[in-house]
């Protein structure tokens, strides 16, 4: 099983590395949002770090629809469906090196937003730091989420069309407690109870996945 | 009589409420080499997809390699090669990696990948994403990794198709070394078989079934 | 269920509702609890039973069908029709709880939706739900049509406990456990309990009702699928002829 | 050229309708990122309103982006782009098709979303209503930026990976316009000002893509 | 002798930095049949792209049907036919909306399609999305819509792939119809052609380039 991950994780890096998507379109598009979102708000700066945590959800979950549709585009190919299918990977490792690969790219672009968030909206550096953990916990949530959803919408209409009415509901509190979370880092309060949310989803996300990936493919 | 490679009765396959298959029945013996053929759209790459376990039963029984296909596809899959119309793999990794990556999949031997690249003569594109490969060429790494795996059961759809003559006379061979070596295979072409050593089942399809099998 | 209880069915759930109804309307009080209640208090009958289905009686069989679905000893086409409609009932009955919910929020706190934790994540139970259909109609193969949607039915499960932990530790306007508190202590009006209790009784035989309703509808529409089937299958062979 | 323009429109909306992708995207989307923003905004309205123009044209960024990307995508299967480069179209009526087929879309779905941020962020109905002309203008903007720009990125690499570093440096300056008319629809202020600039690029836009899109097309 | 309708001088093409063809010289008369063949990946397909005006000119000068090819591919695609490897047009459209499209765009009467659908038989699937077509089924597509657009000049790449017998015969017949109104054909194949009453002119590629002409 980590064996298939390890080789699923390399390879789907490996192509999203040629198509360097994180670069081209995670960067531009956190900037852009950053930007649109600092005129929303008016020249205050209280109401900016305010509004961060938000926002960088809301880009991060734009940017993990996008990695996640690709993430499954990859296997829709024609003739690739069936040739990686008769390759008789286990699904469970399939699952984790998917989800995996997913993760770090994940990771990779909420590093370069939360830096945007610090130097654009003012959020205060430390407050940043303290979010940093759970910020990952949810962003490995996400994926594993991602994953999973993006398995069940693959299929006849690609998975553009299916995934986010499905995933969009399950990334819902997910981001709420990451959100609140992140909050609490940059403001004071309650960090914990929200991190374990996220925490127990992920640990809910794994299981399943590794239990019922193979029951997906078919 | 050598046990049955593959074991229809009755198939049905359903895909978007279009049988695709709509009642076929067929008995392959291991180390046979059965060619299917029939008019374009009656359904050999059903067939042939059926059997790898990529389309499923919707009526009927079938058992591929002793396994049964309705209960257990993963397990057909697994053990099945398979040779597509249409490129293979991963667009965007090269000829090797992708080569390196169902090798390391199987856990087939490495170091078997580039002789065959060598024998299908792919070696000087090795590093070519097999997006940029030409028709043929794309062809060829199927059948470099065909080399490399060495499945029970091998489903070639169309293996003729966009090969030159040297292609073709490369895939004849490894036709007979699969042939001695007790694999068995199922083919569909068009046209007959080009090598006059191995005398192939002929089965011809029409609307979905099979109207002729010798 | 045997055949007498599933003919009791139908005559029972009218009884119950039209009981509810009457005692709502007119046997029990107005206002007594709500400030700017009046008549509006009468809701009372119907959104909490409503929202009871809605959440723990429907959804709940969806995710016990859909489990029993993917364990291999009790997989069944049953199961994933029994999923299916109950998920479908569903629907209904959360959009049923969001209607009344909204129509008693607007003059009891002013605005007909706030960003309250109960509220969103009804909402968001309705677009899960909405997904569960969503998956149904993208799969036309009902094998795998039965087996995505049982895995999103196990999904949807793990997802109500994270929606609730997520938003009751958030601020919230809506109605706290009125009806029976923690002391156990009884605070509503009598006449009122009963039909409260009653409406509960009501709404979930409704449900059972409807179940069963679509449950053969949707005998019928498979069957009516496997003859347009084996014709399709007809006509595929004379393609060959 | 209006001709070859009504067929490419007729024939973007076709495809799109198949694949339904505006309704289970941008419906999903919206609703998430507007719970999100209202989340990040707690519950004050004062706030929700001030901050629902940027909101609004956040989300419609990233909707606008994706559908800019499955515009170029249908055209870019293997196969297609062959076929259909030897009709000889029109250019310009290329560029006017897929434009009117985007605009349309996106009209749509900013119909939805401002009835979204109505109901959601309490923003106000009339001064909604007054912004509509100036979100129709700037959308339309949008989206020939959007056809030239997807143009220009189509080719090797697939559009998802050059696109938003081109479209988004252009699509800022309609974006701000935009939001600041919406501002002022809602809250008062200089409507006509930032709803001239928006009119002005979209006549820009036009000119430049019916003459120069033949130039892109190799 | 008969205007020329494809003349290239020393055409080197380069794609990612890798010379698809280079350096073809070649000169088609008007009404010609040519058969392009070669090996694998030696550069039929680039060849055939280049003449549609798809893939553009690094060097060398190029007319085609009297337009010159590096300055105005636009109005050489407009009058040339292509029948690709992969399918064609839209793969969301049904195959009659695909034809419907395709000939509108060329202003050609769509009272045509419903016979070249017939004449193909692809009559009853023509309610079928593209996509979900079988291989030969696509080759046919492209060949309903070739009878619908008569250019001056068709580009065949690989026509008989995919195709059944009927198919194929049916193809023999439009190229002898094609042949008698006069048009030009360049098609690439890996066989000689079926048919006995056409004479085509053979060009053997390799590496690019055209080894030998006759
Ligand atoms: C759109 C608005 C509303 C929605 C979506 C909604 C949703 C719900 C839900 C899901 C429940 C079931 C909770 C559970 O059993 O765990 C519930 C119960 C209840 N709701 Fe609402 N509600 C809304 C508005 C209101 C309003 C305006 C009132 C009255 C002021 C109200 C009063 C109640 C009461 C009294 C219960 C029973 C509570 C209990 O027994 O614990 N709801 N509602
Ligand atoms: N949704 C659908 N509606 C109607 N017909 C369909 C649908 N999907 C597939 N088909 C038909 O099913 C058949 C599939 O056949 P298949 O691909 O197995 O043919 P084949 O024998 O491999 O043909 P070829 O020689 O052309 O490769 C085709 O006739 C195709 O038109
Ligand atoms: N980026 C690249 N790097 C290296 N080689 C490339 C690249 N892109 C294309 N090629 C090579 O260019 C050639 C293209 O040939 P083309 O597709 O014209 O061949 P063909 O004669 O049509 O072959 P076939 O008979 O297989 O269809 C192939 O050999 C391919 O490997
Ligand atoms: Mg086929
Ligand atoms: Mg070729």
């Amino acid at each position: 099983m980590i064996r298939t991950a390890w080789l699923v994780t390399r390879k789907d890096l490996r192509i999203e590395m040629r198509s360097r998507v994180l670069l081209w379109q995670v960067v531009p598009f956190g900037a852009l949002a950053l930007l649109l979102c600092g005129l929303a708000l008016g020249p205050a700066d209280a109401g900016h770090s305010r509004a961060a945590p938000g926002l960088f959800y809301l880009v991060t979950l734009f940017v993990a629809l996008l990695m996640i549709n690709r993430s499954q585009a990859v296997e829709q190919t024609v003739g690739t469906a069936e040739s990686v299918a008769t390759l008789g990977l286990d699904p469970a490792g399939v699952f984790l090196g998917k989800t995996m690969a997913l993760t770090l790219e994940l990771w990779a672009s909420a590093t370069l937003l939360l830096a945007g968030t610090v130097v654009v909206l003012h959020t205060s550096l430390i407050g940043t730091v303290h979010a940093v953990p759970s910020v990952l916990v949810t962003l490995g949530a996400m994926a594993c989420a991602g994953t999973l959803y993006g398995a069940l919408s693959a299929g006849n209409e690609g998975p553009a069309t299916l995934l986010p009415i499905l995933a969009l509901p399950a990334f819902a509190p997910l981001l709420v407690a990451g959100e609140r979370s992140f909050s609490a880092a940059l403001h004071g309060g309650a960090l914990w109870e929200w991190w374990v949310i996220d925490l127990v989803a992920l640990a809910g996300y794994v299981a399943i996945g590794v239990l019922l990936y193979g029951v997906l493919e078919e | 009589m050598s046990p049955s490679a593959a074991e229809l009765r009755d198939v049905v396959a359903v895909q978007q409420q279009f049988p695709l298959l709509s009642g076929v029945s067929l008995s392959l013996a291991t180390g046979s080499l059965t060619v299917v053929t029939g008019a374009n759209g009656s359904g050999k790459t059903s067939l042939l997809r059926l059997l790898a376990g990529v389309l499923s039963v919707t009526h009927g029984a079938a058992t591929v390699l002793g396994v049964d296909l309705v209960s257990q596809h993963a397990e057909v899959r697994r053990r099945v090669g398979w040779l597509g119309h249409d490129g293979s793999f991963y667009q965007d990794l090269s000829v090797r990696e992708n080569l390196v990556f169902a090798a390391t999949a199987l856990q087939r031997p490495l170091d078997e990948i580039a002789p065959a690249l060598e024998r299908v003569g792919l070696a000087h594109r090795s590093d070519v994403r097999t997006k940029d490969l030409s028709a043929g060429q794309r062809r060829r790494l199927s059948l470099a990794w065909l080399l490399v795996r060495r499945a029970e059961l091998w489903l070639l759809d169309e293996p003729y198709a966009s090969l030159d003559d040297e292609g073709r006379r490369f895939f004849d061979e490894l036709l007979d070394d699969v042939q001695r070596g007790g694999g068995t295979v199922v083919m569909s072409a068009h046209d007959v078989l080009r090598s006059t050593s191995l005398e192939p089942d002929i089965v011809v399809m029409a609307g979905g079934r099979i109207v002729e099998a010798s | 269920m045997n055949k007498v209880t599933q003919r009791l069915l139908g005559p029972l759930t009218l009884l119950t509702l039209v009981a509810t109804v009457i005692l709502g309307l007119w046997v029990t009080p107005k206002a007594t609890m709500h400030d700017g209640g009046g008549d509006l208090v009468r809701m009372l009958y119907v959104h909490p039973a409503l929202a009871w289905v809605a959440l723990y009686v429907s959804f709940g069989t969806t995710t016990i069908a859909s489990a029993l679905y993917l364990w291999k000893r009790t997989r069944s086409d049953t199961m994933d029709r029994v999923a299916y409609c109950a998920m479908e009932v569903s629907v209904l009955f959360i959009a049923l709880t969001l209607i009344t919910g909204s129509i008693w929020g607007r003059p009891t706190w002013g605005v007909w939706w706030a960003w309250d934790a109960r509220l969103t994540s009804t909402a968001i139970l309705l677009v899960l739900a909405l997904g569960y259909l969503a998956l149904r109609r993208a799969n036309d193969d009902p094998q795998t049509r039965a087996r995505r949607s049982a895995v999103y039915g196990i999904l949807v499960a793990l997802n109500v406990p994270i929606i609730h932990f997520a938003v009751t530790w958030w601020k919230s306007l809506h109605q706290n456990a009125t009806v029976l508190t923690v002391s156990g202590k009884v605070s509503v009006h009598g006449s009122m309990l009963w039909t409260l209790l009653l409406s509960f009784i009501a709404f979930t035989l409704w449900y059972f009702w409807l179940l069963r309703a679509r449950y053969r509808l949707e005998v019928r529409s498979d069957q009516a699928m496997q003859s347009h089937l084996a014709a399709a299958v007809v006509e595929r062979q004379r393609e060959g002829a």
